[in-house]
């Protein structure tokens, strides 16, 4: 029997796999036992509500996803009016995720939201379609301190700070979010790109430019994860092209503590609940009491005696 | 009162929602029918041919291709035809682009992976007599199981298929099968022009008439139904498509603008549909 | 008949297809005649003679690859001598690449290539293997404009600034190489990326990260690129993921002038003679009489008249 | 003197460098020929199996799955046996992962991409009388081609073939028809014991002796080569793998620290080999 508890901050999961934000609504409860699942995270919403973009919203690439679904939300008051109870009703740990354009409204809506039964809040300070040019609060340490530390005196709930991939030094920004306040990160949202139809010479996208996901962006959010984790003593929720229990095990292993599936959902509903029993099965086969043992393996490795083989 | 009340447990509270599968069918057959069109039979798992006329599968189209493009995301198709009984399902596509032609270099025994039934179908009435179903190209992949429905619950059903070239009338026989009354127009004699599909539809209603207008698969013929609809008084519904990533109403992409109660929303063809109403949907 | 020329700054190419710096050696006479290339760019090359990183030096991600090279050298008196001779026997324009540790370095070894039948000179202020961490100078706007005025101030061949991915804002980049007096943009070299083997918990490359190529950064660079052309005036070339003609239309289409293929060459050594006649052909089919019409064709697209489809 | 102008070529200058092609053969037979074995044999175009013993081609694996990982890079496979009039290669594959799985799976008349050939073979001379191939696993693969050479040339192979048990002991028949003295040691019965490989050869040249020695697939009897090399004072040839990317010399991805000339350089086993002279490589 493995335990494959783990602890976030105060939060105690049953085990490290839940929904990336936007990956995943009450709708995948038709497909299997929600339940099972170590947490939930609902689309990001916000106080107002917008329509989102134009179509097309998402475009095919090499191993990847570009969408500019343009944070659709029916606004705060209905969702916490009709979409939050569904949600409470799963049983299992519930965390908003919320976004804003300015710090205030970002204190206003974690505010408001701080609601018996929510277990914590996600902060999106990183989705690229928001703010011009993709420009987000999380592309810069001292922006991102502003708006976690306004976000920590508006409530007592955990805070998950999604950051953003499409900065210079993502180290410093986790570290500028962990002296703000927040209880952890989420490591990372989609990195800005686009996609040209070359028949038309349009943008793919109705938006012109998209967040892109999936296995194409693994390799450089592995790389993220691992830099964070050595630079902030908060737990990191890996995001980022996860589609098997094995890329798992590469993020925890590179210092993350549990792990959100996003693209993945969309090739194949079924997969999170076989992330987990094949996760199960990998900790099992290697004698792994606890899942925890994964977190951060590669950081604590001495450098390989020798690496010319 | 919708007759089939597996699409009755779409509907939230109380009833329990319809199980959606995500698992792999065998593939029974696949042949090139006529033009780009082909016809796939799969046997699937206990449960997963539990369907209704207008839902849909995402299929996962693999191709063999490290160095080309692949498709990323499935590939929605519509039922052509279902079997619970027997766990068949059946489908009838078009190749035009790099899913489609993957798909259709799957062979006899092959596994490919499906996700369903998704989306709200068709609705008949028990009341309804008549019903008209207009079908263009792919489209009578689409409304094909509807005429089956509605034969089985004594229903007639009146058809026009329409198409490019007579050798691309699909599914005629699966119509007439059924027991509708079909009529074929094509475009390389001209009958399939507005006017006439119109004045087809002005003579079969005015000899017996219509309770319900369904279509598939023309913008053309979608915005003549439209019109019919209101100067005669028929509702009616149709299948639209929209490009999509879940399937499930998960992701928003495939929202389309959608007149319900005064105003337009962005609703979700997976979701929401594929099938809507015929005065909710603008031609485009 | 295509006119495939194109213009860099001062230097005409025949066609806008070469290699990117490290993905191609003279070896490539032995699969086709490099000669009807628009022009080549060897490895990048340093003063000293170094011997690079420990093996393995390449992993596969998913339509990608991550190389941790670390640019062995045989050093610039070794270059000058044996390799140089060679490259300019191709008699097609030859573009040095040059990697330096300070900007004195890179204002040196410039000096010293700018010798009779050099082209011009890449600078590889972007390599993410060479400083700590992966910092490189084109990671701020600051280090970037110091860095090319000492180069300009070195010699008065052409420069080609190739920048680095790994940065929040690589449109200000452009501009500071711009305003140095760079006289193109290479857009841009390898995402700073890493991959654990999930049996032994260890880095897959010898050197722990690396730098990522191949289509699964297409969408990322197509975006810097089409932000890059609209923030300055001097030509820019593509460099990321082309793997066939439709990727340099899609490129050209987001600004670009020219096109360097990089992993391609390792998947298909003729793929640069393929895509040459594929550009061609394409030019042809739609009654493009100049390659050139294809460049900045988004750019300058009005925008779509409706986008709900 | 090499005995093979076509490895003349490879020398620079004057002499034109050996071509080398970036095409597709076609898959004549891939069979399962013992456990993880497979042997593939493809009909090539014109000039590209004009190849010499250890010698190698990069294969493009693909593989049909979207859903999976994928090898993204080509592998390299040692030629097993080429015949240039009748444009034939034949390929003896152990499948150890992603790229050769993908590789069991193509069939008769399919297209794989192929690159080559590539690479430095083994050097024969005209003079020697007598060889000694000591092959274990896959390295049979590599080194068949070379009996097959010496005995073109009229130079007697004795063949010390090892595996892990008697059924994996793969193409024994061809050494033989290649007028090889071949003997077998498995590990099953401990055979294969360095001790008794180190009788077997030390008789062997006593009887007759050795002017070169050839091995490939095993690190210990590398270095009992190695060794036994340097105190009969017999020259040898080993021939390498290292992870690859380009195949030809262009991305510096597959360097071993060879020693030449007194000092440690590391060089590119698909351009400076796959074969190195014994004494140039360490055992690890
Ligand atoms: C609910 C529904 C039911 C459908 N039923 C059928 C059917 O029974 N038979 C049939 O032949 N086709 C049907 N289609 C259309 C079918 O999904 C597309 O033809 C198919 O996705 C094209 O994929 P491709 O890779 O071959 O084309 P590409 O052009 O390469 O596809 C690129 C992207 O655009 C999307 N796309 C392209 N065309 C369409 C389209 N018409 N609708 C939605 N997305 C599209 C693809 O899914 C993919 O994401 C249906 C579509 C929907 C939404
Ligand atoms: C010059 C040369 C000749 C070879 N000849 C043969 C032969 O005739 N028959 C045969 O069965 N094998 C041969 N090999 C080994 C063969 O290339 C590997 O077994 C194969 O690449 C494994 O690929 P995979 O995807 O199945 O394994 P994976 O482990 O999934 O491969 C992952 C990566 O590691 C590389 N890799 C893994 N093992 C090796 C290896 N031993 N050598 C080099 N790269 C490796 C792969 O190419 C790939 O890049 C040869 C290798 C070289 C360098
Ligand atoms: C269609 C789509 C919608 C998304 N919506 C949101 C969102 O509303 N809020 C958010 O924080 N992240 C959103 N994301 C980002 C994902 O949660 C996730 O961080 C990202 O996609 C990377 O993970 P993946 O590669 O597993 O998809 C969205 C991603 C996709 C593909
Ligand atoms: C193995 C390898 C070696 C490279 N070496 C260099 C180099 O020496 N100098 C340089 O500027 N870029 C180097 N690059 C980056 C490429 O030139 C190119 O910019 C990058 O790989 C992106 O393009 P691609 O996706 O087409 O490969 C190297 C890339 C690879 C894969
Ligand atoms: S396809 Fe995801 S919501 Fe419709
Ligand atoms: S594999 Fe590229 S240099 Fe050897």
């Amino acid at each position: 029997m493995v335990n494959m508890a783990v602890k976030i901050g105060s939060l105690t999961l049953q085990n490290p796999i839940m929904p990336g934000s936007g990956c995943c609504s009450d709708e995948i409860d038709r497909v299997y036992d929600v339940t099972q699942l170590g947490a939930f995270v609902p689309k990001s919403i916000e106080i107002v509500p917008r329509e989102g973009n134009p179509v097309p919203r998402v475009a095919e690439t090499p191993q990847g996803l570009l969408n500019s679904i343009g944070l659709p939300t029916y606004g705060l008051p209905y969702f916490l009016q009709h979409q939050l109870p569904v949600y409470l009703r799963f049983g299992i740990p519930i965390v908003v995720s919320v976004s804003a354009g300015t710090a205030e409204e970002f204190a206003s809506i974690c505010r408001q939201v701080s609601l018996p039964g929510v277990a914590g809040i996600e902060i999106n300070i990183s989705c690229p379609n928001k703010e011009e040019g993709g420009r987000a609060f999380a592309m810069g340490a001292d922006s991102t301190l502003r708006v976690v530390k306004a976000i920590r005196e508006a409530t007592s709930k955990p805070i998950w700070a999604k950051l953003t991939p499409n900065t210079g030094d993502i180290a410093e920004v986790a570290v500028a979010a962990e002296a703000g306040g927040a209880d952890a990160l989420v490591v990372a949202n989609t990195f800005l790109g686009m996609a040209i139809d070359t028949e038309t010479f349009r943008p793919k996208l109705g938006n012109i430019t998209g967040g892109l996901s999936g296995p194409a962006i693994k390799p450089i959010v592995v790389r993220m994860v691992y830099q964070c984790a050595q630079a902030v003593r908060i737990p990191i929720i890996a995001s980022g092209g996860i589609m098997n229990a094995a890329d798992v095990v590469e993020y925890m292993a590179a210092g993350a503590s549990a792990a959100q599936v996003g693209t993945a959902n969309f090739l194949d509903p079924a997969v999170m609940p076989k992330i987990l029993s094949d996760l199960r099965k990998f900790c099992q086969d290697r004698g792994f009491g606890n899942v925890t043992e994964l977190i951060g393996r590669t950081l604590r490795l001495e450098p390989a005696t020798t690496l010319v083989a | 009162m919708p007759v089939h009340d597996h699409l009755a447990v779409r509907e939230r509270g109380g009833v329990r929602p319809q199980p959606i599968f995500s698992d792999h069918g065998r593939v029974l057959r696949n042949d090139h029918v006529a033009g780009e069109y082909w016809h796939m039979e799969l046997e699937v798992p206990n449960g997963m041919a539990d369907a209704a006329p207008g839902q849909f599968y995402q299929m996962m189209c693999e191709s063999r291709a490290t160095s080309g493009p692949m498709p990323f995301l499935r590939r929605p198709m519509s039922i052509y035809h279902f079997d619970r009984q027997r766990r068949r399902l059946e489908f009838l596509y078009k190749i035009t682009g790099l899913g489609t032609t993957a798909l259709a270099q799957y062979r006899c025994g092959d596994l490919l992976g499906l996700v369903g039934p998704l989306g709200v179908g068709f609705r008949l009435q028990e009341l309804w007599k008549h019903i008209l179903i207009v079908a263009r190209g792919v489209g009578l992949a689409t409304l094909a199981p509807l005429a089956e429905a509605a034969h089985q619950h004594g229903i007639r059903s009146t058809v026009i298929l329409s198409a490019r070239s007579p050798d691309l009338l699909l599914s005629k026989d699966r119509f007439l099968k059924n027991g509708a009354a079909v009529s074929v127009i094509v475009d390389t004699d001209r009958s399939s022009d507005v006017e006439n599909v119109e004045r087809l539809i002005r003579g079969f209603h005015a000899a017996y008439p219509f309770d319900a207008f369904f279509t598939c698969g023309s913008n053309r013929l979608l915005k003549l139904l439209k019109t019919l609809s209101r100067e005669l008084n028929v509702s009616g519904q149709v299948a639209i498509e929209q490009q999509m990533a879940c399937g499930l109403g998960m992701c928003f992409c495939c929202v389309r603008p959608i007149e319900r109660g005064g105003r337009i929303e962005q609703l979700r063809v997976c979701h929401d549909g594929p099938v809507f109403a015929l005065e909710e949907v603008n031609s485009w």
